[in-house]
């Protein structure tokens, strides 16, 4: 039988101007784990779902087990045994995990038959591959990692040969990282070929046996893992050398800048997120908070940044509390000098149908530099943003181009742009990195780093360990609501993960 | 939208393709003329003759104008901020009772231009405080904007009935309506504007408040895309989210938008009341409300788009009524048919000619087709 | 003299079963006799009027008649311009000498029609359903009650259908109303409501009950079910009018069409023959006769916006 | 007594109003449930109502007449579709133009074919649908409390009365028992889920417009040829609106929508059978606060006791993958 499970052969795609994918082979080996890297925009996802009929090439072939195969629909490709996990999520959040799964593949007319059958499969799936997830939970109730979970299943569920993982553990903690690498090597053990799309150079080494890099909607090489380094592949996705470790010499902490006391936070549900919750972040200090996605982090940040109410407690900004259990405003706060850099930055950070110029002064519209009376003083904001474009590196550097237009990595620096640039004293920062590719990585870190050399108070919350070991001085880590840990910045990864996962509470009950 | 790709000029994007789709329009309508056996052709020129052939028709189809300007900008404030106001028709009714509260009151003892200015805020502030009811059910309650909008429309209807058969009705009439306004409340006609260009008006409605709403949507423009007020209400209609991180007040932001938009649902009252029948009538606004809907999605919500699309209809209106003078056999309900029409294609269908437009541009001149840009990257 | 007519009319449109439609019968009747021919013309909103009315007279047209209230204020206007053109207006008085003001006394009428409504029914309980509660239709309901008590009946009940323009052309609330009266007693129901009406009369049919036309001779629409309708003559106004205009004896001024003037009356046909009984007949014919001998007054409610049965 | 009597005769007259809500109520859940927003609800049921009496008057059948509504409300459905799904149109505008071709469109053919100002000839008892008579209505009529109930507000309704309150479990029993009903509910939140799990967005909304199509269509023929017998111009008067407000009342959700009808039905019947007569103490109260009444109930109710309703997330935009 054939090697190869996938050909890709001088496949093109534009949208509009982007030419997003330009005359790209690619061959995938049966039963191989094959990465895929490149820059934020360098065309992976839309590749990706040109293979899974998401999208339709404008030119090229698809060949699958060598057969030429056309792609026309999703379903031309789940019918040759390929399966897809988003970058975005398709899950229809408000249906069970059980639905989700059936969607499309229901057989029969009416669900009764058809759910039934699911449940069963679904359950010889969990025991097969450790994937356990309740069938009946709700999706949007589901923590991230579960969500992908359901999105993994639904793939196995259709009975996929080949599986394409678009940025999985993006979302993902280390735990639950190696968790799905576990099941991808089993699935690999069993002739099944995954494609893998990251931008965490560590997981390529890690898993994958053979690795393409994509730069600007080319193939630009494709390697055997074992034949290369990290720092040539960053080098190939890039263009240039890239310092993939941090460099930071002590911090000097001084005066306490942030401090939370017995902060208590409930979500709309009454569930308590944010359980009693103190501690205090000093002048130039980064106190990095590690924990599992959803285990209150979130609410900790938004409370604290004043766009959610907190139940109980005190957060004491430069010696004067902040009122959080009135109406807590997002503006005054600012004011005071806190800056925030949102997790979801498609939805809280960016309107991403703004011009890019628009977005630069969201949330410090207010401010009077930027208006003229009641009006918006248009020729300051351009000034800044163009400023900003350049001081960041932001690319393509147009600030009246629409931000949904942005790479991720580039709309990542643009609200970085927009919180560093006002000068605040203290700036608490979610996930900043989060599906960014690692050039921008590079540039955020010393961007973080900068800050608190000028004697900034950074807090910083991520689920990725390294970042949080890289850049914090202090490391706080939450489990359940609360702040189970406090370890400094040397603290090894297994340690960490331990307090993660809870575990120390459990010896601790028994 | 694959390749070949072009990127269109402004001007085909904004004058060709609008005018592809309304030439659909009157095709498809011409058929439907066929049908009662009159010719399409001459229905046409009737048509747009009546509505720009002579300075008489010309006034008409701006007085008409004026009223859709208003109410299309009324809705068109409310869809930035992400709320469908589908209350205008009430709002503008209610409008109409501010405006006979200030006539009745000083039409005998101040002259028009000052009546004016009194008139416009009794109008507006009425309309506004019609849309203020279902804003703050929305915005404090929860109470779905369009359930509230539809049933205000209604209790707006018993309102006025009420005090026109009522209170407002002079004893000897027979009509449910106000008095007849004195001078003071009588607004000048603007027909001389269209003499000075050689255009001929025996008598039109077309009146000052025509001016007001062009100062209105150039206010809209202005409030949407220069204030901190209109950045805020767009931030709010693109991502409620983003609106709360920026610390913007949702309350706050949904009722002045909503009263905003009432205000200039009330202000479409001046038009037909001060401006031509000199009194306030049973059901003058006359589904203007529910035109300014299609008006001001047609105009994409720009009070550019607006202007034009109410200009638009204003010609559907001044020249149906030409078309049936003309061709006994074309009854209002065809003229009814033909705005069907024109919403459909010009507005619902404004896309379908996009693609093969622009595949012609493509192809006809390579230069304008869009360079390959690469993938944006970090 | 050789003229050309023009007739004008209001919202409800030409065919609205109702006065406008009268009108439209009267134009017809000239044309079919004279061999004359009109020009006419539905309004769309308000707007229309003065601008309709103007084109006409710029045209010539002479006669032009319009039906409704709602025209007097254009017409005052245009009226004065064009002193050498004859206008008329239905339902409404224009003080000018070339105006002829054709206003009817719907009361005399409707309180004939109540007069057969409470002798046919046999609870004693008749119905009124309006379009919208504006004067005219009050005008209507006001000598309905009062014919209907003076033949005896305990209670009409009394509703109108709403308060926007649909309220005219909603004939599922017009029957539903029905309905619900005959819930409530009533075995015969005068109809003022347009379109609505339409409704009504089904209602009462499907229910094997009796029913009143309006303006038109409506007995048709429902034959065995429509007791009588209460006809304006409108047709024959306009015909006048127009005849009038012909022989060159157009008069101006307020015209008061009641009983005396058959301006309103109920109508008898092969329909609703064997419904109206003679004693019904007698009644009806009696009190037309003392009305007309002024022995009977039927209030007015126009003259002073109050209904005093 | 007569109250109890006049209670049951206020609920069955309910019964009769809220019908044609509650058929364009369900009408829009399957549309809007699908993603695509529908003002046009009012129209539909217009040219429904024309198509059903036009035909049954020409060949003297309830049947074809019903059948000539689901058609041509149907194809009106498609038209919207043609704009808001294939073209990617506004589906409000899209909504607002059906609405006004319809408004036309009726009563010019009807004056065309019939001459009465776009209203049909009046149907006979052949050409419409009869009231049934449940069995034993007669016989318990007397039995207090239960008879009049039976017999009054159960009995005596015509077949599309029992066939649209039929419609509320099988709506429920589609939308969350069959696989269509999946797909339907899926592709009102997340089109992308549903385009990737190998189904046609466009084909599963065409469908869902179909039913909607389907119950304007028998909206509109219960108009015109149960409610009353025969066209009447724009004898739609606003009930494509209260359905739509009715439907957003009833969170999108099947059987509160048939509550949610009812209410607005009930509210209707009160306010009718209360105007009729001078109430007890008060008097007659003038007839303008009679009909403003169900208006503004059912804002104090929204505001009172309906919490936040939450639109099918996908509802109103239309899908684009590429832009
Ligand atoms: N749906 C779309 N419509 C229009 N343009 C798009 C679309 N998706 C992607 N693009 C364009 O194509 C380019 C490639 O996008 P793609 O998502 O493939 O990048 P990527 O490599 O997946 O980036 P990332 O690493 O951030 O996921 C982008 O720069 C973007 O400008
Ligand atoms: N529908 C779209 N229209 C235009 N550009 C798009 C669209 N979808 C994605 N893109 C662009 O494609 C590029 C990659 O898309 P993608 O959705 O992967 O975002 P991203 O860069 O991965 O950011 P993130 O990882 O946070 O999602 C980005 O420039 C994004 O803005
Ligand atoms: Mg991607
Ligand atoms: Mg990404």
């Amino acid at each position: 039988m054939h090697q190869a499970a996938i050909e890709l052969i001088g496949i093109n795609k534009s949208f509009g101007a982007v030419h997003a994918n330009r005359d790209i082979n690619l061959e995938v080996r049966r039963g191989t784990v094959h990465g895929i890297i490149g820059e934020n925009g360098a065309g992976k996802s839309t590749l990706m779902s040109i293979l899974y009929g998401f999208y339709q090439a404008d030119s090229g072939e698809i060949r699958v087990n060598g057969e030429p195969t056309a792609i026309r629909t999703s379903n031309d490709a789940i019918a040759a045994g390929i399966g897809m996990v988003h970058q975005h999520f398709m899950l229809v959040e408000n249906f069970s995990v059980l639905e989700n799964v059936i969607l499309g593949a229901e057989g029969a007319p009416l669900l009764k038959t058809s759910i039934a059958k699911a449940r069963s499969e679904l359950r010889r799936l969990e025991s097969e591959y450790g994937l356990e997830v309740d069938p009946d939970a709700i999706v949007e109730e589901l923590p991230v990692g579960l969500q992908q979970r359901v999105e993994i299943l639904k793939a196995l569920y259709r009975g996929a040969e080949i599986l394409i993982l678009d940025e999985p553990t993006g979302v993902l903690t280390p735990a639950e990282a190696d968790h799905l690498f576990r099941i991808l090597g089993q699935l690999k053990e069993q002739g099944k070929t995954v494609v893998l799309i990251t931008h965490k150079l560590r997981e390529i080494m890690a898993i994958t046996d053979t690795v393409s890099v994509m730069r600007q909607g080319t193939m630009v090489a494709t390697r055997r893992t074992t034949e290369t380094t990290v720092e040539e592949l960053a080098e190939l996705m890039v263009g240039r050398r890239v310092l993939l470790r941090v460099v930071k010499d002590a911090a000097e902490a001084g005066a306490v800048k942030l401090s939370v006391k017995n902060l208590s936070v409930k979500d709309q549900r009454g569930v308590t997120m944010v359980d009693d919750v103190s501690f205090d972040l000093r002048a130039g200090e980064i106190v990095g908070i590690a924990g599992v996605a959803g285990n209150g982090q979130s609410e900790l940040l938004e409370t604290i940044a004043g766009s959610r109410h907190a139940a109980s407690g005190t957060v004491i900004l430069d010696g004067m509390p902040v009122d959080l259990t009135g109406a807590a405003d997002p503006g005054e706060l600012r004011r005071r000098g806190l800056a925030h850099v949102p997790e979801d930055r498609h939805h809280v950070g960016l309107v991403l149908a703004f011009e890019e110029n628009q977005n630069a002064i969201l949330g410090y519209h207010r401010q009077r530099r930027y208006l003229k009376g009641p009006l918006l003083n248009i020729e300051a904001i351009l000034a800044d943003a163009k400023d900003r474009i350049e001081k960041y590196d932001i690319r393509p550097a147009d600030c009246r181009l629409k931000t949904a237009n942005f790479s991720g990595g580039n709309q990542q620096k643009i609200v970085l742009a927009r919180e560093m640039e006002q000068d605040p004293d203290v700036l608490i920062v979610g996930q900043p990195t989060r599906g960014v590719d690692v050039g921008a990585i590079e540039f955020i870190h010393k961007r973080l780093i900068a800050m608190r050399d000028a004697g900034k108070a950074v807090l910083l919350v991520s689920v990725e360990l390294d970042e949080i070991r890289s850049l914090s001085d202090r490391i706080l880590v939450m489990f359940d609501g609360r702040i189970v840990g406090e370890r400094g910045s040397d603290a090894s990864e297994g340690e960490l993960g331990l307090l993660m996962a809870g575990v120390e509470q459990r010896e601790a009950a028994e | 939208m694959s390749a070949p790709y072009a990127k269109l000029p402004a001007w085909a994007d904004y004058g060709l393709i609008p005018l592809v789709n309304l030439v659909v329009a009157f095709i498809v309508a011409g058929l439907v003329v066929l049908l009662v056996g009159e010719n399409p052709f001459r229905a046409a020129v009737i048509l747009v003759e009546g509505a720009f052939g002579r300075g008489q028709g010309i006034a008409y189809t701006l007085y008409y104008a004026t009223t859709f300007i208003f109410t299309g900008l009324s809705v068109a404030v409310a869809v930035h901020c992400g709320l469908f106001n589908i209350g205008t028709e009430g709002q503008a009714y209610i409008g109409g009772l501010g405006v006979a509260i200030v006539c009745l009151a000083f039409d005998s003892l101040l002259p028009w231009w000052l009546t004016f200015p009194l008139a416009i805020l009794g109008a507006a502030a009425m309309g506004a405080l019609w849309a203020l009811i279902p804003a703050w059910l929305q915005a404090r309650r929860g109470s779905h904007i369009v359930i509230t909008t539809i049933m205000f429309n209604f209790i707006a209807a018993s309102i006025m009935v009420y005090l026109l058969v009522g209170p407002l009705k002079p004893l000897a009439s027979q009509a449910p309506q106000t008095r007849l306004f004195l001078d003071g409340g009588q607004l000048p006609k603007l027909n001389w504007l269209i003499e000075l260009f050689g255009g001929k008006v025996r008598a039109a409605p077309f009146n000052v408040s025509f001016l007001l709403a062009l100062f209105m949507a150039w206010l809209m423009w202005v409030l949407i895309w220069r204030t901190r007020l209109g950045y805020e209400m767009r931030t709010y209609g693109f991502s409620p989210k983003a609106a709360r991180y920026a610390g913007i007040s949702e309350t706050r932001i949904i009722i002045v938008t909503m009263m905003i938009s009432g205000a200039l649902a009330g202000m479409m009252a001046l038009n037909p009341t001060m401006g031509d029948q000199h009194n306030v009538a049973i059901d003058f606004v006359n589904g203007a409300g529910f035109v300014g809907i299609a008006v001001a999605l047609m105009g994409r919500s720009h009070p550019l788009g607006i202007v034009l699309a109410a200009v638009l209809f204003g010609m559907l209106y001044q020249g149906g009524a030409e078309l049936s003078f003309e061709m006994p056999n074309i009854s209002r309900d065809m003229i009814v048919i033909i705005q069907g029409l024109v919403i459909l294609f010009a507005g619902a269908l404004e896309h379908m000619f996009r693609p093969s437009i622009q595949t012609l541009f493509a192809t006809l001149s390579p230069k304008s087709a869009g360079l390959a840009v690469n993938g944006e990257g970090a | 003299a050789d003229i050309q007519p023009a007739v004008l009319y209001d919202l409800g449109g030409k065919f609205d079963k109702s006065f406008n439609e009268a009108a439209y019968n009267g134009a017809e009747k000239f044309k079919k006799e004279t061999g004359i021919d009109y020009v006419d013309f539905e309004v769309s909103n308000a707007s229309q009027r003065e601008q309709a009315l103007r084109r006409f007279a710029e045209d010539g047209r002479n006669p032009i008649v319009m039906a409704g209230f709602a025209w007097v204020d254009s017409l005052t206007k245009v009226a004065k311009e064009y002193p050498e053109l004859n206008f008329a207006i239905i339902d409404d008085a224009v003080d000018l000498p070339n105006v002829r003001s054709l206003v009817f006394k719907e009361g005399e009428g409707s309180y004939l029609v109540g007069i057969l409504a409470a002798m046919a029914s046999k609870t004693h309980k008749v119905g009124f359903i309006g379009g919208m509660d504006i004067p005219l239709i009050r005008k209507f309901g006001c000598g309905y009650v009062g014919g209907a008590k003076a033949a005896g009946a305990t209670e009409v009940i009394y509703n109108m259908t709403g308060d926007t323009p649909a309220a005219w052309n909603d004939p599922a609330k017009g029957g539903e109303i029905a309905k619900t009266q005959m819930d409530q007693g009533a075995d015969v129901i005068y109809a003022a409501a347009g379109g609505t009406g339409v409704g009504v009369l089904q209602a009462v049919a499907d229910a094997g009950k009796l029913g009143i036309g309006v303006d038109s001779n409506q007995n048709g629409l429902q034959p065995g079910h429509v007791l009588t309708s209460m006809v304006k003559r409108v047709d024959v106004a306009v015909y006048n009018t127009f005849m009038d205009s012909k022989n060159d004896t157009f008069k101006g001024g307020l015209e008061h069409l009641g009983l005396k003037e058959d301006g309103v009356d109920y109508a008898m046909d092969d329909n609703n023959k064997d419904l109206v009984t003679p004693e019904m007949k007698a009644a009806a014919d009696k009190a037309k006769a003392d009305i007309i001998a002024g022995k009977i007054e039927v209030h007015d409610y126009s003259t002073d916006n109050k209904c005093p049965y | 007594m007569d109250v109890f009597i006049a209670a049951v005769q206020t609920l069955d007259s309910t019964v009769r109003l809220s019908v044609p809500l509650l058929l364009a109520c369900l009408a829009g859940l399957y549309s809007e449930r699908a993603g695509i927003f529908d003002i046009g609800l009012e129209g539909k049921m217009l040219v429904g109502a024309f198509a059903g009496a036009t035909a049954a008057a020409v060949f003297h059948s309830a049947l074809i007449g019903i059948g000539m509504a689901i058609l041509v409300s149907t194809a009106f459905a498609m038209i919207h579709g043609f704009a808001s799904i294939t073209h990617r149109g506004n589906q409000i505008v899209s909504g607002v133009a059906i609405n006004f071709i319809a408004a036309g469109s009726t009563v010019i053919l009807g004056q065309a074919w019939f001459h009465q100002g776009g209203r049909t000839p009046a149907l006979s008892a052949a050409e419409r649908f009869p009231s049934i008579v449940l069995p034993g209505a007669a016989a318990v009529r007397d039995v207090p409390i239960l008879g009049p109930i039976y017999s009054t507000l159960i009995s005596g309704h015509s077949v599309l009365v029992y066939l649209a309150f039929l419609t509320v479990p099988f709506t429920w029993w589609v939308l969350y028992r069959t696989r269509f009903g999946l797909r339907l509910r899926a592709v009102g939140e997340n089109p992308a889920a549903v385009d990737t799990a190998g189904i046609s967005v466009a084909w599963l909304r065409y469908r869902a417009l179909m039913c909607t199509g389907v119950l304007t269509g028998v909206a509109g023929a219960y108009l015109s040829m149960v409610q009353n017998g025969g066209f009447v111009k724009d004898m739609t008067a606003g009930k494509g609106y209260i359905a739509l407000a009715a439907l957003i009342f009833a969170k999108w959700k099947p059987v509160n929508a048939m509550f949610a009808c009812l209410l607005f039905g009930f509210l209707e019947a009160l306010s009718i059978r209360l105007q009729g007569t001078p109430l007890p103490i008060i008097g007659r109260v003038s007839a303008q606060v009679m009909q403003a009444l169900p208006y503004v109930l059912t804002v104090v109710l929204l505001a009172g006791f309906i919490g936040k309703a939450i639109p099918p997330k996908a509802g109103g935009v239309p899908y684009v993958k590429e832009r």
